[in-house]
């Protein structure tokens, strides 16, 4: 089969779930984080092949951005991560509970 | 089968392995285990990248996320020293759940991809090499502003990260 | 507004206004000046009673209207109207002349009394009312005083209202009035709808040579009754109808069977607001009523009017069998009232509206005397009223005696005295009517008549005083006894002075009535109709026999002996209290009780705090969701987007 | 300011300048309150005083009519407009005299007096504004500005373990009715095509065009539930007793008294004439509800032990008669009803203002506590005793003139509820007015009150001037039915002016929705 | 290319730069002026604003990505004075942080400059970048007392949910972009009026659902509110105060850009869906927030409920209920810009964030009773405040479209419902203020003068927009011209 359009939007889309499976069934902050990490690389995939599809290069400049953003999301969430551990001494989602009905 | 075909299987094999592994590792818990295989997903993804004639962005793929961004993660979860995450006790509840909506979602997008109505280009010859992008960035204006923008997001996670991880002052 | 020249309509209008002239001064202004609040009152109603007499001599028969603008709303145009004739004009009179009397004397009964001024402001309200009752040209107008009696004389019998009896009498009296004006007020309407004006003289030029035009209440009716059903809407059933809520009203305020049960318990009220509103004013008010729409009740087809006089017998009956066994002496005197209303009632019924307006002026002047001097007695005997703790009063007081006995000789309708003639011509109408039946029970009432009030007379004055306050007795003063002198001369003499032929102007009969003179009246009734006159006395001499055969020289009641079970029976008033507390807490109480129940537990319970509880339950579920569990958070938002991917994808374009 | 606007805006501005006043002067924030309520009272006397029955264009008098917002790109045109005709004008009286009545009495308070003063003058200035708007807009505006104050008061002065419940719930109900009806009053705006929410020209353009069966179908009943949960029409009564008995005195007046008349207003005002078809169907089933009112609240009164509620049960029976008058349709019986607003509204006002009075001195309601004060407290007593006698319909009290009128004018479209409603009038009201005079004031003096005072001369001041208004109008009722008759006779001829020639079957009403809910475009 | 556009967005980063360079020269007890500078600034800003645009005619810069119209000129205006005001609050909230005050007024400035730039969007990636922009600054706003174990807890969870938006935001915008082949609105616009078959692709309709998706979530819409309450809850007050009012209406703001310009000709597919989230929404706040005990996290329910209404304005897809939003927008930034600013001073007294330290709130501090009062009062959408003419327009939009389709009446009636509900617990906030029992300390709360100001603006703001709606009507009816929708 040749492979085409639909191929690479199948495994982004696949990706996508993987990391939003991830999210809601890892426990561990940082674990999740990275799923979302793999959300974005779907994202970026998918950005990608619509971009050589399209003949428009917009696509791949989105891509840059979000590899950017991500970048500072990342930098920010960890250290966000990392002070919260400092606090409770925990990165399971279930002990940060205070908030909540 | 052509080479690019068959390239494409594999490093599209790969990927979904190795985000598979990310998320759930039947062999191990540890948060370094799935940062590893982070970098792995990375990686063949720049392979499909590279297939995508998307070169430049496969590079900034290897050298910024799996080289940067994920050390970054690696980093932190040495500072933290995270042992391996322990058991506890399984929602199955939870488990069904969560993986049947993603199923909902894996199911829906799937299903909108496959519509059978995407407009492919006959032959596309889009290449994404350093140049390319150089020029689309900076010569048109629509992405001079997100850049600049995006110039300011990277100072106030710079200040973010200071203010969030300076030692408290007493 | 603009008030007729007329000046007797002025003059009628200042007898009107004068008592609520006199009331609202002393409530506002001189409530604490006792002594010129009694004589405000007094000198309003004297006044009046001058006035009234200046009309009664000075205006001819024609009927005299006087009209101010009230209220004009649609086809609703209701006058603050007078009418002057006959029946009025009698009315007049008697209102004012008797109540005259009961003034003068209140003045003496009452003295010392707290709250004398607001004694003779509520008296100069009610007379106002009375006479608006008397002068009213319009239904409307009349309504409004018949309810203003009724709260003048709630706050009469409730003077004492620290009493709970007095309290608790004057709300029975109030509620059981308004049940009689229920009716009546409905028959207003009905009248107005079917008639187009509320006013007597347009309403009978309105049925002149006409049948009752019923069209107007025919679908309404027919609304009620699921359908125009023919014994809904015939004619006859209809002006019946008419002509029995209006009834109900005289019901109401004359006492009658079934609403008589007010009366004797008004009797808490001080005595001379018995004498005026028990006797002689009020409770005729209906009988007045009556009268005064008697073209109402006559229309050809309807029969309200062979009811109107069997109820009228029936109370008559009823009330002179429960006298027989009362002991209060204001009691016995109350039924004595109902059974002599009964009696006025079945004059109206028997078509004879003269007779019964002949009967209402003699019985007002006699039963004030009787209920004045027996308010002397109780006066005398430190307020006993049991007629058995009294006796052997005729030496301590004379002049009561001698005049409370022409007032039971009027009573008991002993020739000549003025109760004689009336009872006489209602007989008569009986006879006329060919009806039997009432005949013989008018002729047996009257021999109760006589019955009980020689045994009230016997037990009471004769004999020796059975108590230590009826031995100290000694005779009331001046301003009491007068008052009963004054009262007695009618009593002896206004059977013959041709009241019957006077008010027969007003209704027209086939043996129209001739004033021949006060000789040629005095001996009327034989020739007019032997068998009434005869039949009557007769009566009179047997009731009296029996009463002097059981109640001379005794100090206990002998009657219960020989008729048994009857006397108890009389006594406990036939337990018409007892059955209408029965009935209205059976019913109207228990509806009341359920609709609490339904306010308080279905609708502010159950509904009301239902709909609060169960928002306030999805509330507190709904935010159960908000577990604080990131992993649930993720996964809710997961399953958003599904349902918002899914709901549009799948639901929303089908042409995919 | 024109005279109209005066009589609402001086409340509106003295409670502004009551809110500068420090708050210990609490005798000037007095003197304040009661001076604008009194200045505003005389100039809605002199209103009334000046109002002739002249015919003039539209109805309205004493007009008074600015822009407010118009913005043309969204169709929305909201004007300033006031005016009086018969209808409104005695209301108008009545909520002034009515206010200040409430401002003398509110010498019951002792605590917080700024934020009570404060709140008590833009209750009474949102009022009278809401019976002199002519603008919808401001009309429902006006309504819910004096609303606001009427829940807080309850909750911050109120009496009573209720309380709080009471609050809520009156606060909730209202707002609930006052939704309905204003969802009503928008889709009126919208059905009507008008695009406007002024009263005079929406008259206007439903004569030259009448709203189709459909639309009235639909709005009337909004409007009839709406206002009728304002007014406390049975079944969603049970707020009003609740709310009565806890609020403090004054509010209580002027909510029972007046504001609650304006869902009664309301329906008259724009429901029955704009929408004659919509409410054939309606009145009918309105006329039954009434009975709740009259019949059931009446009963229910009949069993309360505590004064306050067993005066806030009557004050919901006496809703059902108006209610009955406007559903007769008749001259007669909706110019009764009209008379019945006002003379219920200085009823209530008495009557709660009497409770209140009671309550100061003696400290409860309960009537199994009191008895015998007659003799204490003569002229509360008899200011009582007028005021339950009034309420049971006695003549010389404007109440007996209106709802007789209401009956005279109702028994021919409706007689058996009319009939029962007479039940209700004559009969169980007085049981339960006498009741109550009967265990408060009459019976044996008990030695607990003993020491009980009478009103002072001032506090006498308020329940003279109410009783005076209700024996005057009964006196001379013409005073305002002259006035009132011609402008609702104008509404009668477009209520009767009916497109079909007689009330629309439940059927036909259906079929008509239906056909408009097909011909309506489906979702874009 | 006409960069001076934006100039306005320049200014607030140059403020916030300086802001930032300042703290080096300025000593700790000090740092508070560099807040008055601030709000200076940002008011210079506001007022230029009214000097340099008139938003009549349409402007585009940066390849039409950027756009300055009526819209964006009225949201930037509307974030500049919710910033200011926020920033006031901010300045008298800053004692409560160890360090970083002045790092706390930049940051508030850089998000101000996100949501100008997103007021701009006309291009999904502008779109994304400054929406990034606002939710990494917000991280850092969220977690900044980080001695509270709440405020970090507060801050993973907006983490995490906000990048897991962010994810599905991407992806739709990279679907969209796949569908279409552009990013720019105007172009997407064209085409689907082009290309009739481009509306009928899932792949779009997919992607629009995504970005969707990732605006409820600034807006705080059911399925998409989730995370609201707590981080309310959890944030430092000024923080939860620009979070309700500046966060969601930039969330507003995209949306309308995306349904008005973006793709008028599918909006009205999405009418069911809009309908059936306001529905929702209204229910969701306004039924949680009843047994709700925390003040912040009430407001954060009673936002959630305020998302709803603003959907309506949505769901009737015209310029009466676009215009209505701005106008809701309006009363609500005053309004709620009140609530949190006497809450922040009560919390702060109090200790706590529980509605009973309200408790005798009308004796120790009458100004901030009545404020807080005039706030609930006008959330619960009474007359004669602001609150109250924002509802009326939504509501009388909402029962317009009732007459083409009879599904609108029921969204009203749960807008009712709503508004009802909502009642319940704005009066028991108004209950404990003036007639709770147990208020134990009465001691009288000091109000600095900066906080007067802003109660001052706040109850000037929504008695205006409540008494005077005219002028105010006429700028939010100017400013959705700019979208391509029905009268």
């Amino acid at each position: 089969m040749n492979v085409g359009l639909e191929h690479y939007l199948t495994v982004s889309a696949m990706l996508f779930c993987l990391g939003l499976l991830g999210v809601i069934l890892r426990r561990n902050v940082l674990v999740i984080y990275m799923s979302l990490e793999l959300m974005l690389n779907a994202a970026n995939l998918a950005l990608v092949a619509f971009s050589r599809f399209n003949e428009n290069l917009t696509g791949q400049m989105m891509v840059f951005f979000i590899i950017t953003v991500a970048a500072a999301e990342v930098a920010v969430g960890l250290a966000l991560i990392v002070a919260l551990y400092r606090k409770r001494q925990s990165a399971h989602v279930e002990d940060l509970t205070s908030l909540k009905l | 089968m052509a080479l690019p075909d068959i390239l494409f299987y594999l490093f599209a094999f790969l990927t979904l392995l190795f985000g598979a592994l990310v998320v759930a590792n039947p062999f191990s818990r540890n948060p370094v285990t799935s940062a590893m295989f982070l970098v792995l997903t990375i990686c063949a993804m720049a392979g499909l990248f590279v297939l995508l004639n998307a070169f430049f962005l496969a590079a900034v793929q290897i050298l910024v996320y799996a080289g940067a961004v994920m050390v970054l993660f690696l980093f932190v979860i040495m500072l933290l020293d995270l042992k391996e995450e322990q058991r506890r006790k399984i929602n199955l509840f939870g488990i069904v759940t969560g993986t049947g909506a993603v199923l909902g979602l894996g199911f829906l997008l799937t299903r909108t991809i496959w519509g059978g109505d995407l407009n492919q280009a006959a032959n596309p010859r889009v290449i994404g090499d350093t140049k390319a992008l150089g020029l689309e960035l900076f010569t048109k204006g629509q992405f001079l502003l997100p850049f600049e923008i995006v110039s300011v997001l990277l100072l106030v996670a710079m200040v973010g990260v200071i203010l969030l991880s300076k030692k408290e002052l007493k | 507004m603009e008030p007729t020249s007329s000046i007797a309509g002025t003059t009628a209008l200042l007898v009107l206004l004068l008592p609520l002239l006199a009331a609202i001064g002393i409530t506002l202004f001189w409530k604490k000046d006792e002594e010129f609040s009694a004589q405000l009152s007094i000198g309003a109603i004297a006044l009046g009673f001058a006035l009234s007499l200046g009309i009664f001599a000075f205006t001819g028969d024609k009927a005299i209207e006087a009209n101010f603008n009230w209220l004009s709303v649609g086809d609703l145009k209701v006058s603050f109207g007078l009418l002057l004739d006959p029946l009025s004009k009698l009315m007049l009179l008697v209102v004012t002349g008797v109540g005259l009397m009961i003034h003068i004397y209140s003045r003496g009964y009452l003295q010392g009394d707290r709250s004398y001024s607001r004694y003779f402001a509520s008296l100069s309200l009610f007379t106002f009312s009375m006479l608006g009752i008397v002068l009213a040209n319009n239904l409307f107008m009349m309504f409004v005083f018949w309810e203003l009696v009724g709260v003048s004389s709630y706050l009469l019998i409730g003077f004492w209202f620290e009493k709970n009896s007095a309290a608790d009498a004057a709300k029975k009296a109030f509620l059981t009035n308004r049940i009689g004006d229920f009716g009546f007020i409905l028959g207003i309407i009905l009248t107005w709808l079917a008639l187009g004006s509320v006013n007597f003289a347009e309403l009978a030029h309105a049925l002149e040579g006409k049948a009752f035009p019923f069209a107007s209440l025919t679908e309404p009716l027919g609304k009620i009754a699921g359908g125009t059903q023919w014994w809904i809407v015939h004619p006859n059933v209809l002006a019946t109808l008419v002509g029995l809520l209006l009834f109900m009203g005289a019901m109401g305020k004359s006492a009658q069977f079934p609403l008589h049960v007010w009366l004797p318990d008004a009797m808490e009220g001080p005595t001379p607001v018995s004498a005026l509103i028990h006797a002689a004013t009020m409770v005729a008010a209906g009988v007045f009523m009556l009268c005064r729409i008697f073209f109402l009740l006559e229309i050809p087809g309807s029969h309200a009017l062979e009811f109107i006089a069997w109820i009228g017998g029936g109370t008559a009956l009823l009330a002179a069998v429960m006298a027989l066994q009362q002991n209060d002496i204001k009691r016995i005197l109350a039924y004595s009232t109902l059974s002599q209303l009964g009696y006025m009632v079945m004059a109206v019924g028997l078509h004879s509206p003269r007779s019964a307006m002949f009967h209402l002026t003699t019985h007002a002047a006699f039963k004030a005397l009787l209920f004045l001097g027996a308010g002397s007695v109780i006066f005398a005997c430190h307020h006993e009223q049991n007629i058995w703790k009294m006796g052997g009063l005729r030496d301590a007081m004379p002049r009561t005696w001698w005049t409370f006995r022409w007032g039971t000789l009027a009573l008991c309708g002993v020739w000549p005295f003025a109760g004689f003639f009336s009872k006489d011509a209602i007989l008569a109408s009986a006879l006329e009517h060919n009806n039997i039946p009432l005949f013989v029970l008018g002729v047996f009432i009257a021999g109760l008549t006589t019955f009980y009030m020689s045994r009230l007379v016997l037990v009471a004055f004769c004999g020796n005083a059975r108590s230590e306050e009826a031995s100290h007795a000694h005779e009331s003063p001046g301003v009491m006894t007068w008052p009963l002198v004054v009262l007695a001369v009618p009593t002896l003499l206004a059977g013959a002075v041709g009241i019957d032929a006077y008010i027969g102007k007003l209704f027209p009969s086939e043996h129209p009535l001739h004033d021949g003179g006060f000789l040629e009246n005095l001996f009327a009734p034989f020739n007019h109709n032997i068998f009434a006159a005869s039949f009557g006395l007769l009566a009179v001499v047997a009731g009296y026999q029996i009463a002097s055969a059981l109640y001379v020289n005794t100090d206990r009641d002998r009657l219960p002996e020989k008729i048994g079970v009857l006397a108890k029976m009389a006594r406990d008033r036939f337990y018409f209290d007892e059955l209408y507390e029965w009935f209205i807490s059976v019913t109207q109480e228990t509806l009341a009780r359920v609709a609490d129940w339904v306010d308080r537990w279905i609708i502010a319970g159950l509904l009301v705090r239902g709909t609060h509880g169960t928002t306030e339950l999805f509330g507190r579920a709904l935010r159960l969701v908000q577990t604080g569990s990131l992993q649930t958070y993720a996964f809710l938002f997961a399953a958003g987007v599904v349902l918002v991917l899914a709901w549009q994808l799948l639901l929303q374009s089908p042409a995919h | 300011m024109s005279l109209l606007s005066a009589i609402f805006l001086l409340p509106l501005l003295a409670a502004l300048v009551v809110l500068c006043i420090p708050r210990n002067y609490k005798f000037v924030i007095r003197l304040v309150t009661l001076g604008a309520t009194v200045a505003s009272m005389l100039l809605a006397l002199t209103l009334f005083a000046k109002y002739n029955a002249a015919p003039v264009e539209n109805g309205f008098k004493f007009v008074e009519r600015h822009a407010w917002v118009s913005v043309s790109a969204l169709k929305l045109d909201i004007g300033w407009h006031l005016g009086v005709d018969g209808i409104n004008l005695g209301l108008i009286v009545m909520g002034a005299i009515v206010a200040f009545a409430a401002a003398c009495v509110s010498r019951e308070i002792k605590r917080l007096e700024k934020e009570y003063y404060t709140l008590l003058l833009v209750m009474t200035g949102g009022i009278l504004g809401a019976f002199a708007s002519l603008n919808l807009f401001f009309f429902y505006f006006f309504h819910e500005l004096a609303l606001v104050p009427t829940f807080i008061m309850i909750g911050v002065w109120g009496h009573g373990e209720n309380r709080n419940y009471a609050t809520f719930k009156i606060t909730i109900y209202l707002s609930l009715g006052a939704l309905i009806a204003l969802a009503g009053l928008i889709a009126l705006y919208i059905q009507s095509g008008a695009n406007t929410f002024d009263i005079v020209d929406l008259t206007k353009a439903v004569k030259a065009r009448p709203l189709p069966l459909a639309a009235q179908s639909l709005i009337f009943p909004l409007l009839l539930f709406g206002f009728g949960i304002l007014v406390s029409l049975w079944p969603f009564h049970t707020w009003a007793p609740l709310g009565y008995g806890a609020a403090p005195t004054a509010t209580a007046m002027l909510h029972a008294g007046v504001l609650k008349k304006f869902g009664l207003y309301g329906l008259l005002r724009v429901g029955i004439p704009l929408m004659p078809d919509g409410a054939a169907a309606w009145l009918e089933i309105l006329a039954f509800l009434c009975l709740g009112n009259i019949v059931y609240c009446g009963l229910v009164a009949m069993r309360q032990k505590d004064l306050n509620l067993l005066i806030g049960n009557s004050s919901v029976a006496h809703m059902g008669f108006i209610f009955l008058g406007i559903a007769s349709l008749s001259l007669v019986g909706v110019t009764g009803a009209v008379v019945v607003m006002v003379a219920h509204g200085f009823l209530a006002a008495l009557t709660f203002g009497l409770s209140g009075a009671l309550r100061e001195k003696t400290g409860t309601l309960e009537m199994e506590k009191l008895g015998g004060l007659l003799r204490q407290i003569p002229f509360l007593g008899a200011a009582l005793v007028m005021a339950m006698l009034a309420g049971c319909g006695l003549p010389g009290f404007a109440n007996f003139v209106g709802e007789a009128m209401v009956l005279f004018g109702s028994w021919r479209a409706f007689p058996l509820v009319t009939t029962l409603a007479t039940w209700g009038a004559l009969i169980i009201g007085a049981v339960y007015m006498l009741r109550a005079v009967r265990n408060i004031l009459h019976g044996p003096e008990k030695s607990e009150w003993a020491a009980l005072k009478d009103a002072s001369a001032w506090a006498k001041v308020p329940f003279v001037l109410l009783l005076a208004a209700l024996l005057l109008l009964g006196v001379w009722p013409r005073l305002l039915t002259d006035k009132i008759q011609p402008s609702v006779a104008t509404i009668l001829t477009m209520a009767n002016a009916k497109t079909a020639d007689k009330a629309p079957r439940p059927s036909d009403v259906k079929k008509a929705v239906g056909e408009a809910k097909q011909r309506a475009v489906q979702p874009r | 290319m006409n960069a001076s556009l934006i100039v306005l967005e320049l200014a607030v980063v140059v403020l916030g730069l300086v802001v930032l360079v300042q703290d080096w020269f300025t000593p700790a007890k000090d740092r508070r002026t560099l807040g008055f500078g601030a709000v200076l600034g940002v008011a210079v800003v506001l007022f230029y604003s009214f000097f340099a645009f008139d938003g009549t005619e349409t402007l585009y810069a940066f390849g039409n990505a950027y756009v300055l119209d009526g819209l964006a000129l009225w949201f930037k205006r509307f974030f500049l004075l919710a910033a200011l005001l926020v920033l006031l609050m901010a300045t008298e909230f800053s004692d409560r942080f160890d360090a970083g005050q002045s790092e706390f007024f930049a940051l508030i400035l850089f998000a101000l400059a996100g949501m100008m730039f997103a007021a701009s969007a006309n291009d999904f990636m502008l779109l994304f970048v400054s929406l990034e922009l606002i939710t990494v600054t917000f991280y850092v706003l969220v977690s900044f007392l980080r001695r509270r174990v709440e405020s970090l807890e507060a801050g993973v969870k907006y983490l995490i949910l906000g990048a897991l938006s962010s994810g599905f935001l991407v992806y739709g915008i990279a679907l969209i972009f796949g569908a279409s082949g552009t990013m720019n609105f105007n172009e997407l616009a064209d085409k689907l009026t082009n290309n009739s078959a481009l509306g009928h692709k899932p792949l779009l309709t997919a992607g629009i659902l995504l970005v969707l998706v990732g605006l409820g979530f600034k807006m705080a819409a059911v399925p998409f509110q989730i995370w609201a309450p707590d981080v309310y809850q959890g944030s430092p007050t000024p923080t939860t105060a620009f979070l309700s009012v500046g966060s969601k209406a930039a969330g507003v703001v995209l949306l309308m850009r995306l349904l008005g310009t973006a793709i008028p000709d599918l909006a009205f597919n999405l009418e069911k869906l809009l309908m059936a989230m306001a529905a929702a929404t209204i229910l969701y706040g306004s039924l949680c927030a009843i047994p709700q005990r925390n003040l912040k996290r009430l407001l954060g329910y009673s936002s959630i409920a305020s998302a709803g209404y603003l959907l309506l304005g949505f769901a009737v897809m015209n310029k009466a209920g676009s215009s209505a939003v701005l106008y809701y927008l309006a009363g609500y930034l005053f309004t709620v810009l009140a609530a949190f600013t006497v809450i922040a001073v009560v919390v702060q007294q109090a200790g706590a964030e529980d509605i009973s330290s309200l408790a005798g709130l009308a004796q120790r501090s009458p100004l901030l009773a009545t404020s807080l009062t005039l706030a609930m009062v006008s959330l619960a959408g009474i007359p004669p405040l602001a609150g109250f003419f924002g509802k009326f327009l939504l509501l009388k939009a909402v029962i317009a479209e009732g007459v083409r389709w009879h599904a609108y009446y029921w969204l009203f009636a749960v807008a009712v419902v709503g508004v009802l509900i909502s009642l319940y617990y704005y009066f028991g906030v108004v209950k404990a203020i003036y007639w709770s029992k147990g208020a134990t300390d009465l001691s009288p709360i000091p109000v600095s003068l900066p906080t007067k100001f802003a109660l001052l603006v706040c109850i000037v703001g929504m008695f205006w927009l409540g008494l005077n709606p005219d002028g105010a009507l006429e700028l939010a009816v100017e400013a959705v011209k700019a979208l391509k929708l029905t009268a």
